[in-house]
């Protein structure tokens, strides 16, 4: 049966009706139609679906919608409250990070969990902290690059 | 990717979770071992009980000379302890390696364990620690030793009332050395084998051997064949050691691995997870 | 003004794509959308004795279900478009869902249309289906032999078609080498694995007749054809959008029947209609790649001149022939055999063979790839045997620099390049002789390094569309633009290809800011939508830049020859005696008296004072036809360690030569070959779709098919060599796929090298390490 | 994907008394893991509904289960179809009493199963140790149960 929740979505409590078996991820696009959370496989496995929870990168298809009642989600459309771009999508852009751009808003979402608890990672640190996001473009050289980039400029 | 209808409950506490539990219920915590088996509904469960967002079931406490770790503790939570990792690296070398960023975010020590998946990384290492959990229902609780937990692919100790709420660590030996060495399955990054191993060390000569296999067989085990090292300086038997500990085992079969490799490996897999050990131990 | 050619200018893409709001097909949202939802066959091959929708259509939320029984006369079967000559081929009728069979564990059963996602989702759950098993056959070979499970009634032994290519006399060259070496030679089946699967949204007007769709397609115009073959609805009432395509990789050039089965629902019920693909149904019912069992011969003289090559190849289709699939393993794979090398005698045969699986088709390279690794590898074999270092034998057989356009045994005449200097280039940056005598040290400390120097070519750019007829290519291969140019000099290029990733809306907005001396800002690339983009050929076969470009680029050119004539006009002037500079066309000697391009475009906006007999508006349309493929070539080295006791290989070193002609935009270029170059590595070590005897698919998620991650793969050092093609304006040729096409030889070549001591001579990828390790317990003489 | 199991237990009751818990639907449902009906089409065909899994993953098949080449009180062939929203299974099993030591016969039993569908391409690697173990236990649970029924 669905039942009304509110979901705090990029700072905004928006109240819709779930199943209890709708995945977050389904919730955000169809319902609140934020599209920029992508869902790309069905193993929890590429990391397209990456939002944050409460600060840290989940993956939004596996996660019920129910769960995330009273956290804080943050999507790829609210990685900057305030409008214009975060350092990491601007570094991405810069670097070429991103070809069909459809893992790009999962990836940055990582990204931007791995440098607020790391600073200034290795490449080592880099490419592990993105073993859940896949990407069938880049090769993920300019997708590192650019995290580099972003970490150095902070 | 959409699973069947279920009914969702948070419990509010844990009396309040015992009330729901059942043959068709099924706890959720994380969710990252039970979601991906709902999407391909491979799971159809009634009721959904979430005790995910229990304070008692979270956290990370010293007792005696071990710890506690709250079932609901999420890989995150346990590589931010200090205190775990300078007890007991072992566990934050490991969950370093459990899935991924977000899964770790997510996915708690105590949903892993009760999941058993039989290639699963954590399974062997508290076996090697002699982890002990505490098991709670309606009725009580009770305290089972990890090396009496796991029963086979998937199955453990746990009643269908029961739950599982805490992981209890014994104070390690004095002068321990602990490692663990795997071989990664590309796609899912699930062992194709993997073997923990602790090693104690007085005066130059082991006091205590301890190996726990995972991915090799249907489910994680201890081998005995670890306590030939006991009261020898290790270093030439480990190889004889852990080869002895694989020889026997009916090794799993899969596209990835057929069993006569999947055994080589783990043999790899002991021989440096023993040798690793061996080393911090000294 | 600086050019814009040659300049790694940021993506203009990019913005909508990092922040979220770019819109892909499964975020189309209509008003009373529906959502359909497939049922897969579970049985490879098996009669479908009843399917029962009855419980399924009461189901809550449920508008339709559809079964093959009931489309059979209202939709037609799904086409194959690549009708290749003189080959016989058989094309079975591919219904959009099955009707009395089913030929692959994925082929669609039934359809549910329903008010969500989830209520569609649930109603399969109650199909009941009855099915009477028949034996599957997964493997090519297998398939042909006496007694295999027949697919087709009236294809008898599952072949297709026996397509033959010769040039020379091979029988008499391999009569008379001294040296001759054979290998049987598996490309493993891989799953393209696009990061968005596929999806279809249609949405039919009752009141105008007419259907839109939109559809993850790398091809919009051939998907409006194809649907408007499968639907009967005439081609000028079906609009094609294809939004943001999130990657292709040759798995949405087909036509597939969900996307003719979302558009006849919306026809049927009245109400927009989207399918979305599940990942695990994507690796089930969208394309394949490869899957080719060959079995190859390669001869010469002992001091390493190449003088024959021979393979007959039966190469898996699947179930039914998808849309391009009997081209890919016989036009290019079998014409390009000779790659940059000048082999005088070639001969090959290709079985193209049903299999109870999923369709194969077009996978990055398609074709080339399978030519390119079979060919190095082989060279790789008969340098081994005559005991010559492998990249002396290559340069030794290279066809030289001077001999352009060159005409090889198969009959394609290569357009231009300089083989050798990209080898140069290759072997000075990964230090050959250096590592040569790293790997003899190596050696005798009981390490195992290893190195593969790759020298390709590839024929890509397709077109001409006259080469297309001729080889029974059903379409076009030219491509077009339509350069529109607003009053206020503001410029619009509408392209028939359909870039997904690719970058070309910044590279042609390049090409067309250069021409018209225009701020690149000021010019805009439009693609995918069949309503406003003239016809197009698609985006596949590294064509884009070199024919879609080249389309711009004449576009552009019309625009600019009247822009001149309307300044000649207000310049009082000849047009002989003007001059472009600066952004402006002037009086030649007197530059001060000018006319820019942005007045020139209000003028032909408003056209106040026109020449006489021109026409106001400031556009023009190119359709553009090459008058030869493009060749672009390259050599690739990789240095690799394995570690013989557990099989896994370490990539040390990947370094990629690439000639691509002049590089519009060269950041993208790297970015082509980085992404490329992984992919290859993916196929060469890790990605293998594999089937059970029965044909089930076993790597049927993520969790089991490996494509590349992060903390798998290496970096990629780049470089180029610059040689132009003659055959179109840009003198660019395609770089899509040379990455792909140069690392998966150049990978098993460098393990292979590796653990020759261990005399191992060849592994079938991919190269995990659990095949490198029973390879090893081989050679040594022990068990697997 | 195909999955071959075996097993011959040893079981303390007469070839006779085996043979007719065998033909019991009743007796071998109570038995089998998760069977929750049993309806008997005719002495040979019974349609049974069974949840079978272990841990998490649970199915509800329903299957056509059939006996045949019943040589009486030696041998017989069971198939059983079964059928899961987007699953198929087939079993064959094949079963011979074997004459080891008196009223101490070894019930020899070899099951071939096909399974096709989500069960065989999603969950490959659940499935091989699952199905065993469920396997082999029922008829560990048939062996200790024909024993105590004897008793």
């Amino acid at each position: 049966m669905k039942r009304p929740i509110t979901l705090n979505v990029n700072g905004v409590a928006r109240t819709t009706e779930v199943e209890p078996r709708a995945l977050l991820a389904h919730v955000l696009r169809d319902q609140l139609d934020l599209t920029g959370t992508h869902i790309g496989c069905d193993t929890s496995q590429c990391g397209a679906c990456t939002v944050h929870l409460d600060g840290r990168a989940v993956k939004s298809c596996t996660v019920l919608a129910v769960q995330a009642e009273g956290r804080a989600i943050t999507t790829i459309e609210g990685l900057t409250p305030k409008g214009g771009l975060h350092p990491l999508q601007r570094a991405f852009w810069e670097k070429h990070g991103l070809q069909c751009g459809f893992c790009t808003p999962g990836m940055i979402m990582t990204a931007a969990d791995l440098l607020a608890h790391n600073p200034k990672p290795s490449e080592a640190e880099i490419r592990h902290a993105l073993e859940g996001n896949l990407c069938r473009c880049t090769g993920y050289q300019n997708i590192v690059a650019a995290i580099q980039t972003a970490a150095a400029g902070r | 990717m959409i699973p069947t209808s279920f009914e969702y409950v948070r419990a509010k506490n844990l009396s309040d979770a015992f009330k729901l539990l059942g043959k068709h219920a099924k706890v959720i915590a994380g969710g990252h071992s039970l979601l991906p088996l709902l999407r391909f509904r491979l799971a159809q469960p009634d009721t959904l009980i979430d005790i995910g967002q229990l304070p008692q079931l979270k956290g990370i406490k010293k007792a005696g000379g071990g710890m506690k770790i709250g079932a609901a503790t999420t890989y995150r939570e346990l590589l931010e302890s200090k205190e775990l990792k300078a007890l007991y690296p072992l566990i934050a070398e490991v969950t370093e390696h459990i899935g991924d960023l977000q899964v770790r975010n997510a996915g708690t020590i105590g949903g892993g364990l009760a999941h058993a998946d039989p290639a699963a990384d954590m399974p062997p290492v508290m076996l090697v620690l002699d982890a002990a959990f505490l098991l709670q229902s309606k009725a009580g609780k009770r305290t089972v030793s990890a090396r009496k937990f796991f029963k086979g692919p998937f199955t453990t100790a746990l009643k269908p009332n029961e739950l599982l709420t805490e992981i209890q660590l014994p104070a390690p030996p004095k002068r321990t050395g602990m490692a663990y060495a795997s071989f990664e399955q590309a796609a899912s990054g699930y062992a194709l084998a993997g073997a923990a191993a602790l090693i104690a060390v007085a005066n130059g000569m082991i006091t205590r051997a301890e190996l726990a296999f995972t991915g090799l067989a249907d489910t994680p085990f201890l081998a005995p064949a670890a306590a030939k090292l006991v009261g020898t300086a290790g270093d030439e038997l480990i190889s004889q050691v852990a080869a002895a500990a694989v020889a026997g085992v009916e090794a799993n079969d899969d596209i990835h691995a057929n069993p006569v490799y999947r055994a080589h490996l783990a043999t790899v897999a002991a021989r440096r997870a023993l040798t690793t050990a061996l080393g911090r131990a000294r | 003004m600086a050019t814009l050619f040659g300049s790694g200018i940021k993506r203009r893409e990019d913005p909508r794509l990092i922040t979220g709001t770019a819109t892909y097909t499964d975020d189309v949202k209509l008003p009373g959308l529906l959502y359909a939802a497939v049922l897969r066959s579970s049985y490879a091959h098996a009669k479908l004795t009843s399917v029962d929708v009855a419980r399924a259509k009461r189901a809550p939320g449920v508008v339709a279900v559809y079964t093959g029984a009931d489309l059979k006369d209202k939709l037609n079967t799904v086409p194959c478009a690549w009708n290749v000559p003189n080959c016989d081929l058989k094309v079975p009728p591919h219904p959009v869902l099955a009707t009395d069979k089913v030929r692959y564990a994925g082929d669609g059963i039934a359809m549910v249309v329903a008010e969500s996602r989830a209520a569609a989702r649930d109603a399969l759950d109650l199909i009941d289906v009855d099915y009477a098993a028949l034996d599957a056959v997964v493997d090519p070979e297998k398939a042909t032999q006496k007694g295999a499970p027949q697919l087709h009634a009236d294809v008898p032994g599952n072949v297709a078609f026996t397509w033959k290519v010769a040039g020379g006399d091979a029988a008499k060259a391999f009569a008379e080498a001294a040296v001759t070496v054979e290998q049987r030679i598996l490309h493993n089946r891989l799953l393209p694995t696009a990061m968005e699967a596929r999806a279809a949204c249609a949405s039919y007007n009752p009141g105008t007749g007419q259907l839109t769709c939109w559809v993850t397609s790398q091809n919009p115009h051939i998907h409006r054809f194809l649907l408007s073959v499968m639907t009967k609805l005439p081609e000028h009432r079906i609009r094609v959008i294809a939004p943001e395509v999130g990657g292709g990789f040759g798995s949405k050039i087909p036509g597939y029947p969900d996307e003719a089965l979302v558009c006849f629902a919306s026809m049927d019920l009245g109400r927009p209609v989207k399918w979305t693909e599940d990942r695990s149904e994507n690796y089930k019912v969208t394309i394949h790649g490869r899957d080719h069992v060959e079995y190859v011969s390669l001869c010469g003289t002992k001091d390493g001149k190449i003088t024959g090559l021979r393979t007959r190849v039966y190469a898996g289709l699947g179930g039914y022939a998808s849309t391009a699939a009997p081209g890919i393993p016989t036009i290019l794979h079998g014409l390009i055999l000779s790659g940059p090398y000048t082999i005088p005698n070639i001969d090959v045969t290709v079985y193209g063979v049903y299999t109870t699986t999923t369709p194969v088709d077009a996978y990055r390279g398609a074709g080339r790839p399978e030519a390119t690794f079979l060919l190095e590898r082989m060279i790789d074999l008969y340098a081994r045997k005559i005991g010559i270092d492998p990249v002396e034998v290559r340069r030794k057989n290279l066809i030289p620099k001077d001999k352009f356009p060159y005409t090889v045994a198969t009959g394609l005449t290569y357009d231009s390049g300089n083989y050798q200097g990209a080898l140069d280039k290759a072997l000075s940056l990964v230090d050959y002789k250096k590592f040569r005598a790293e790997q003899a040290k190596a050696r005798k400390e009981g390490r195992y390094l290893g190195i593969g120097v790759t020298t390709y070519c590839e024929v890509c750019g397709l077109g001409p569309s006259q080469v297309a007829g001729a080889v029974g290519f059903g379409g076009g291969l030219y491509d077009s633009a339509l350069v529109r140019v607003y009053p206020t000099g503001v410029v619009r290029a509408y392209i028939g290809a359909k870039p997904h990733g690719q970058g070309e809306e910044t590279t042609f907005a390049q090409i067309v800011a250069d021409e018209f001396g225009v701020p690149v800002e000021n010019v805009e690339v439009v693609a995918g939508d069949t309503e406003t983009t003239p016809q197009g050929w698609g985006t596949y076969g590294s064509r884009t830049t070199a024919v879609c470009g080249s389309a711009v680029k004449v576009a552009a050119q019309r625009v600019k020859e009247k822009a001149k004539k309307i300044a000649a006009h207000l310049l009082e002037a000849s047009e002989a005696d003007l001059e472009w500079k600066d952004g402006k066309f002037s009086v030649k000697g007197s530059p001060d008296k000018g006319k820019s391009f942005a007045e020139l475009a209000l003028m032909a906006n408003v056209a106040w004072n026109m020449p006489t007999g021109v026409e106001p508006g400031l556009e023009a349309t190119a359709f553009f036809d090459p008058s030869n493929f493009v060749y672009p070539f390259g050599t690739h080295a990789c240095t690799v360690e394995v570690d013989p006791e557990t099989g896994e290989t370490k990539i040390l070193r990947y370094v990629a030569v690439d000639d691509c002609g002049p590089q519009i935009n060269p950041m993208i270029v790297q970015g082509q070959v980085h992404g490329g170059v992984i992919q290859g590595i993916g196929e060469a070590l890790q990605e293998m779709a594999v089937y059970d005897e029965d044909g089930q698919l076993l790597t049927g998620t993520m969790m089991d098919y490996a494509i590349p991650r992060a903390s798998q793969m290496p970096n990629v050092e780049t470089a180029h060599t610059v040689t132009p093609s003659p055959v179109n304006p840009l003198g660019v040729k395609g770089v899509g796929e040379t990455g792909t096409i140069a690392s998966v030889p150049t990978l098993v070549n460098a393990v292979c090298d590796a653990l020759a001591p261990l005399g191992v001579t060849h592994i079938d990828k991919p190269l995990t390490p659990a095949r490198v390790w029973a390879a090893i317990q081989q050679a040594k003489g022990g068990k697997r | 994907m195909r999955l071959e199991f075996s097993g011959s237990p040893e079981i303390a009751a007469s070839p006779e008394q085996i043979w007719e818990r065998l033909l019991d639907p009743n007796f071998v449902a109570s038995v089998a893991p998760g069977v929750e009906s049993v309806e008997t089409v005719d002495e040979r065909h019974y349609r049974v509904v069974s949840e079978v899994g272990v841990g998490s993953v649970r199915m509800r098949f329903q299957l056509d289960v059939e006996l045949s080449e019943v040589v009486p009180p030696k041998s017989l062939k069971l198939s059983a179809r079964g059928r899961a929203p987007g699953s198929n299974i087939e079993v064959n099993f094949a079963l011979e009493i074997e004459h080891v030591a008196p009223s101490h016969p070894r019930l020899k039993w070899g099951a071939t199963s096909e399974v096709r569908g989500t069960v065989a391409s999603v969950g490959a690697r659940l499935l091989k140790g699952t199905a065993k173990k469920l396997t082999e236990s029922f008829w560990d649970r048939f062996a200790e149960r024909v024993v105590q029924a004897s008793k």
